[in-house]
């Protein structure tokens, strides 16, 4: 879904060598982002200050120093400002359990300083929007996660933002509730020609949505641009087969082709035009059944544990998979008196 | 009766029979009901052996099947049985049994050793032992290089894996994954999905819920597909696919010249119809699609056709689950 | 994964059963969705409306928070309060009200040596507001308990305070109006049955002016009390919500500080024959300063305004914890 | 993989699980700070009462003069108490010891304030003939030996002490001008002392230590699991519901018993060396505070249990908590003043107390002649007016709201061992209770 093109050249965000840390743990490094008008993918491994980038973009948390614009607000004095003009969908559950998801919206928008008569019909109008029409007077704690993501949107687009901040929208749902959740952000993009910045760890999300992707790793800047240009361009064939794996492996690798092989899934090295040729050679002999046999376009997964392995981000060292320390995760709740709740 | 063919859409693979006598876990026309809301209805199913992928959306009733199976909760109706013991008020055949639940919240004030190694004394090993269990099991999950910080400082992904290897110890024959690869990273997930197939390539039975297919498709075959608490399919995912023969299967295939590949596909008599979207692509409607894949290379080698991709749009855990769950029968 | 929806031309395309595969409901009727007819996955008319409104100034987002909170005690679609702080509220405010009812029943009994016991006076005002047992004992403090128990830790644990802090409202007011809508519940209950205990002693004994001069300044001076006694039980149980994760550790821990205090107190001045201590002790300072004010034996050995101090002090402690705590308030669930 | 090896007992592993989730949980307390604090403040709270006892021991207790013969009425120079005891008159100026032969020198007023200490050892016994008239106002005095026996027990000067078993009370026959004129700071310091370790072993331990500490280390030791899911990890272990209440039970116990036995060993010594008496160390006071420990332990598990058995039980078990803590303060309060109610016996912290009552009988068999002492104040007491309080000796008050009888009917022996077992009886009948709860939850 690349059909968004309502690019505009002016930006939405600009940061200017913003950085935060706490204590010594430094959470965003020196970044310079700009963030253009349409849909923005931010990606970075679990931990790599995502959040972080979204709580100080809102005014949330105070940078510790560099500077940073939202729709032209400073973020630093300029917080209520920008908190008015944007809708932020946090990862974690944000909502009452206990109260019914209509009131629920409706009080996001009275907080916004609707008040109670234009917000209630501006509920509807934000449920029936992101799907929940039907169910909108149940009670949030009957609603499966998939209603949750769509009310927490619900609640961040009642005010009709210019800048819709998701993180991790499609966290935990399922494809189809998924694909609602991406449809209707891309329409949004598309037909309501607002702004859309969301975080996620599913290569497969922004890549439908998004066209502009920035990644993060570990407080800094990795990548910033159109997803198209970042693409690696390995071409690969990849095959689906179906009975005597095995043996078409072997085969293949007899023919001098370069396999890599995930179960009943495999990725040929795409030689020449003759490639495809010498594969259903292979499984004609072997009597292997190919159900399935395309180019493999490299996938913004690719690209990341690419990209993250320049980083010498190994799959095995899980020494830097630890995420932020714990001050940055909970910075003040010092297993706070709370424990008990705990 | 294991497994109930008069479940409707429910398609059974041969092979599935146990060798046993007592299934690693079975099912017997087991409901769960909350109040008016029924997470599970009458579910018969009976499994042994290998890695199986429990399918289904959200809220299909797979977690509500797992704490069955651990004895969590009490089932409103049927059987449940875990090594044919009842798991309710039962906790003897856990011992056999590693769970990892779907809950993200872990003890973050603990270091993942200390966690692994409290958990295994409770199989009744002495200090030294769960020493020594924590550290293997944390070594065959890939943390053995930060099994001594706290949990709480861990991704997602070390969290998840983590809790795998919290399950891990004592070995057991039955391993139950919760959504094990929610909310990780592709780096994460890819770990996790190797220590799961590792797990079955050694001979555990292990059981796996997930709602995202592709990940599922990458893990294992064998699968048992939920749908608002009903039980759809079970069996081997090109199984349960040959068995809905009613559905014509479709196949795509694009090439340089798709008359002349039509031609000799033609003479084929598992295939019922032909297509031709563009020039150079071909619709092919087969009822057989295994015998058909079986000859379409030869064809096209022998013949000289050639051809860029296949593509079997039908054939993904995604469209399966739609044909189910889409009322086609 | 390009998906060609397939219409099912025959299938009624209800929302509900639309929705339902969409979202993978997880509570609906097995009847309804069964066998759903559409199939999944399919998408339906979205229409982006854009809204043209300009949003209120900061007052009416304050008038929102307070809104919610207030009303969630007797209205659905506000604060969802738990059952049992509901049934708790109603209990206290029936038993708050037996003055009120014996007040009632004596006058149409007609026997003024009972009425003399039961109307208003400075004791019984005083009792009805600062009396230990029951009031302060078990009432006024389990509701303060209760009512200040989640009101900013359950923000926390279920996320809510990014509703609060992701639209343009700051901490100042997110505190201050949770306050304002606590106290206010409060003062529901106590003013407002010391009102009605206040005006049915006037309508039962058909009381004249010359009284109710005579009166009046002794009400108002408890009705003063009993807002001290509000705001203070409220700022403490509020600073101990915003340092807590859990639901009932600010409850209990209110408890703790009213009656542990107090019993601490009541040991040292057993023993010791001190009264010191009772400075410690947020309920008895306050009733040390109610009695001086409402004109009652002073049961305390110290200067009442020692116990005022004490007062301010308690409160201006709470306030101070609560005000940092609140400010460095992560934007997370806990 | 040690499969083979673990072939012992059942025990070993049952063994093994009961240190695992103790150590388990004694750990996950330790990481909070809320434990902290709550045991911290309970330190706090209880070492104020420390601070006062101790201020109270270093502060001399003013001397009174109880019979009122430091002064010198005539103003001949000579004191009252002197002349009571030459017999001159105290009332002519004329007649004063100084005229006597050998004329006698006046004593200074200060020799006649607390003249007259009590030489009872307060023994336990139904009539005992004791007492001696220190100053001889008594012996000297002119007074006709008849009126010297005022009690008419055939002996001069000395008192009698007679056991009322009908009121249970101990009556005091003195003859004149003995043992008038008690020493204040010495009463004063025993009783306050002895005041101190009941009143704060019953009040402060067993009522404020052992109620809110387990209302907040207990309340959620299975409940807080549950919501947050983490007791998912352990319930899918081989191991019992029952056995994991049991288990948790003891991490918390490992918690809240050592801190016990630590606070409580503090104000022991402290209290030890600084109490009154002429020994370096009471050593005697030690099996109070043994009891008092006893009973802290005690009533600690038995709120425990019954804590966590509520939260088991609802999701809002603490609301079913704070009426039972309600009620126990009522009847911690009853059971200092009506110790035999049968309300008690309803409760933890009646039996609770009943064992530091008990221990206190032992080790002071002298409390209820002591306190009749305290009372009668050399004569000036309450004791020897009809109504109001009269002035007992200082201590009196303290002494009498913090010590009480030993409610059960029983001797002392019985009393401990009967307490205990009920106490233990109702930990067993909470856990299992809660047990049987948590077995049949389902965990969601």
């Amino acid at each position: 879904m690349y059909s968004a093109k309502t690019m505009s050249k002016d930006l939405i965000i600009e940061t200017n060598a913003l950085t935060k840390s706490y204590g010594p743990h430094v959470a965003l490094d020196q970044l310079n982002l700009e963030v253009q008008r349409g849909a923005t993918g931010l990606l970075g491994p679990n931990g790599a200050g995502k959040s972080t980038f979204f709580k100080t973009i809102l005014g949330l948390i105070q940078a510790t120093s560099g500077e940073g614009y939202v729709l032209g607000h400073d973020i630093r004095t300029e917080g209520l400002e920008i908190r008015s003009k944007i809708g932020y969908m946090p990862e974690y559950d944000a909502l009452d359990d206990d109260m019914d998801a209509i009131h629920q919206v409706r009080y996001s928008g009275e907080l916004l300083g609707m008040n109670p008569v234009v917000a209630m019909s501006r509920a509807h109008t934000a449920m029936e929007y992101v799907g929940l029409g039907e169910l909108r007077y149940r009670p949030i704690s009957s609603f499966s996660t998939g209603m949750k993501q769509a009310t927490k949107l619900a609640c961040a687009i009642i005010h009709d933002p210019e800048l819709i901040i998701a993180d991790e929208p499609s966290n935990g749902l399922d494809a189809d509730s998924r694909q609602a959740m991406l449809d209707t952000l891309s329409n949004m993009v598309n037909t309501g020609n607002r702004s859309v910045l969301m975080a996620s760890h599913l290569m497969d999300d922004v890549e439908r949505v998004c066209e502009n992707i920035v990644l993060l790793h570990k407080g800094k800047l990795a990548a910033q641009g159109r997803i198209e240009d970042l693409k690696a361009i390995d071409r690969e064939i990849e095959i689906h087969v179906w009975g005597m794996a095995n043996e078409l492996e072997q085969a293949l690798g007899k023919d001098g082709l370069e396999v890599r092989r995930e179960g009943r899934m495999m990725r040929i090295r795409h030689d020449d035009e003759k490639t495809t040729h010498r594969i259903l050679k292979c499984a004609a002999d072997t009597g292997a059944q190919i159900r399935r046999m395309h180019e493999y376009e490299a996938s913004l997964e690719d690209l990341f544990i690419v990209i993250m392995e320049r980083f010498g981000y190994g799959v095995k060292s899980s020494e830097d998979l630890l995420a932020s320390p714990a001050e940055a995760r909970k910075v003040d709740a010092p297993e706070s008196m709370g424990g008990s709740g705990a | 009766m294991i497994p109930d063919l008069a479940q409707e859409g429910a398609a059974v693979e041969k092979e599935w029979v146990p060798e046993s006598q007592a299934p690693v876990v079975m099912f017997n026309n087991v409901g769960k009901t909350y109040g008016r809301y029924q997470a599970i209805g009458g579910i018969s199913l009976a499994l042994s052996g290998g890695v199986t992928g429990i399918l289904g959306l959200n809220g299909a009733g797979k977690s509500t099947l797992f704490k069955l199976l651990m004895g969590k909760l009490r089932p409103t109706q049927g059987e449940v049985r875990l090594f044919g013991t009842n798991p309710w008020k039962n906790p003897a055949p856990y011992a056999r049994v590693g769970y990892v639940p779907e809950n993200e919240n872990m003890h973050d004030w603990m270091t993942a050793f200390e966690f692994v190694s409290t958990f295994a004394r409770l199989h009744g090993l002495t200090r030294d032992e769960a020493k020594n269990e924590a550290e293997r099991v944390l070594e065959f999950v890939g943390l053995s290089d930060v099994m001594h910080k706290k949990i709480g400082r861990y991704s997602k992904g070390m969290r998840q894996r983590a809790k795998i290897a919290h399950a891990l110890v004592n070995d057991p024959d039955l391993i139950i994954l919760d959504e094990p690869l929610q909310g990780c990273d592709p780096l994460a997930r890819t770990t996790i999905m190797n220590v799961i197939r590792e797990l079955g390539r050694m001979g555990r039975t292990v059981l796996l819920s997930s709602h995202i297919l592709s990940e599922i498709e990458r893990i294992t075959e064998q699968i048992v597909i939920l749908h608002q608490g009903r039980l759809l399919a079970i069996g081997n995912l090109h199984a349960i696919r040959e068995q809905l023969d009613n559905i014509p299967h479709t196949i795509e295939i694009e090439c340089d010249d798709a008359k002349a590949l039509a031609r000799d596909v033609l003479n084929l008599e598992v295939v019922h119809g032909l297509q031709f979207p563009s020039s150079s692509k071909l619709k092919i409607f087969t009822h057989h699609l295994g015998e058909f894949h079986q000859r379409l290379p030869k064809i096209i080698v022998d013949n000289e056709h050639n051809v860029m991709a296949i593509n079997n749009p039908d054939d993904d855990l995604q469209s399966i689950l739609k044909y189910l769950t889409g009322g086609v029968r | 994964m390009t998906e060609e929806p397939t219409f099912d031309a025959s299938a009624p395309i209800t929302g509900k059963g639309r929705m339902d595969t969409a979202w993978g409901s997880d509570s609906a009727d097995q009847a309804t969705v069964a066998k759903p007819k559409a199939k999944t996955g399919q998408v339906f008319e979205q229409v982006y409306v854009p809204w043209e409104g300009t949003l209120n100034p900061r007052w009416m987002r304050n008038w929102a928070i307070f809104r919610h909170h207030v009303l969630g005690i007797i209205r659905k679609g506000h604060r969802p309060w738990g059952v049992p702080t509901k049934l708790v509220l109603i209990f206290v405010l029936i038993a708050s009200m037996t003055d009120v009812a014996l007040t009632l029943l004596f006058a149409v009994i007609g026997e003024p040596s009972l009425y003399e016991l039961w109307g208003v006076g400075r004791n019984n005002l005083y009792a009805h507001v600062l009396g230990f047992f029951p009031r302060n004992m078990l009432f006024y403090p389990l509701v303060a308990a209760l009512l200040v128990g989640g009101v900013i830790s359950e923000d926390r644990s279920n996320g809510t305070s990014a509703l609060y802090f992701s639209r343009p409202i700051n901490r100042f007011d997110y505190v201050g109006m949770k306050f304002l809508a606590v106290a206010t519940i409060q003062s529901l209950i106590i003013i407002g049955t010391l009102f009605l205990y206040y005006f049915a002693d006037i309508l039962s004994m058909g009381r004249g002016w010359a009284w109710i001069l005579d009166t009046f300044p002794m009400f108002l001076t408890t009705v003063f009390c009993a807002l001290l006694l509000i705001i203070t039980y409220t700022s403490i149980g509020l600073a101990l919500s915003s340092v807590s994760r859990g639901k009932f550790f600010p409850g209990i821990a209110l408890l703790a500080v009213l009656l542990g205090t107090k019993t601490l107190a009541a040991i040292v001045e057993g023993l010791f024959d001190r009264s010191i201590l009772y400075l410690l002790s947020p309920y008895d300072s306050l009733a040390h300063v109610g009695q001086a004010l409402i004109g009652t034996n002073v049961m305390y050995n110290h200067p009442w305004i020692w116990s005022l101090v004490s007062v301010i002090a308690i409160n201006a402690v709470s306030l101070y914890v609560l005000s940092v705590r609140v400010s460095s308030m992560e934007v997370t669930r806990e | 993989m040690s499969k083979k090896e673990r072939g012992e007992t059942i025990w070993t592993s049952l063994d093994r699980k009961a240190t695992a989730i103790a150590e388990f949980t004694m750990r996950q307390y330790r990481t909070r700070l809320s434990t902290w604090v709550v045991l911290g403040v309970g330190f706090l709270a209880i070492s104020v009462v420390l601070l006062f006892y101790i201020d109270a021991m270093n502060t001399e207790i003013e001397a009174i003069d109880n019979d009122g013969d430091s002064v010198d009425w005539d103003g001949d120079g000579y004191v009252n108490g002197q002349e009571f005891k030459y017999g001159t008159d105290p009332l002519d100026i004329d007649s004063h010891p100084g005229l006597l032969d050998p004329s006698i020198e006046p004593e200074p007023a200060s020799m006649y304030i607390n003249e007259d200490d009590y030489d009872w050892d307060y023994s336990d016994a139904s009539l005992i003939s004791t007492g001696y008239d220190d100053d001889g106002d008594c012996r000297e005095s002119q007074l006709l030996p008849s009126a010297q026996d005022g009690n008419s027990d055939g002996t001069p000067c000395n008192i009698i002490l007679i056991y009322n078993a009908a009121t249970d009370t101990y009556l005091i026959y003195a003859d004149p001008n003995v043992d008038e004129d008690p020493d204040e700071d010495r009463y004063g310091k025993e009783a306050q002392h002895r005041a101190f370790i009941l009143g704060v072993g019953k009040l402060g331990f067993v009522f404020l230590l052992s109620i809110f500490i387990p209302l907040f280390l207990a309340t959620g030791l299975i409940r807080d699991e549950m919501t947050s899911g983490t007791m998912q990890y352990m319930t899918a272990k081989p191991i019992a519901r029952g056995e994991i209440f049991l288990y948790r039970m003891l991490g918390y116990l490992a918690i809240v018993w050592p801190y016990l036995l630590v606070v409580c060993s503090i104000l022991a010594i402290v209290s030890g060396f600084m109490g009154p008496g002429d020994q370096f160390f009471r050593f005697a006071d030690l099996g109070v505070w043994f009891s008092i420990l006893i009973a802290a332990l005690l009533a600690t598990l038995v709120y425990g249990m019954l804590f966590a058995s509520l939260g088991v039980l609802w999701k809002y078990g603490i609301i079913l908590a704070l009426p039972i803590a309600a009620w126990e303060l009522g009847m911690a309060l009853l059971s200092m003043s009506v110790p035999d109610s049968s309300f008690l016996r309803m409760s933890i912290v009646g039996w609770s107390m009943s064992i530091i009552d008990s221990a206190a009988y032992l080790v002071w068999p002298d409390m209820d002649m002591f306190t009749a002492a305290g009372a009668w104040a050399g004569g000036s007491g309450e004791a020897s007016i009809f109504f109001g309080t009269g002035n007992a000796l200082p201590g009196y008050r303290a002494l009498e709201w913090a010590q009480s009888d030993i409610g059960l009917g029983m001797g002392p022996y019985a009393t401990t061992i009967v307490s205990m077992v009920v106490l233990l009886c109702q930990a067993a009948f909470f856990w299992f209770i809660g047990q049987l709860i948590f077995k049949s939850k389902e965990i969601v």
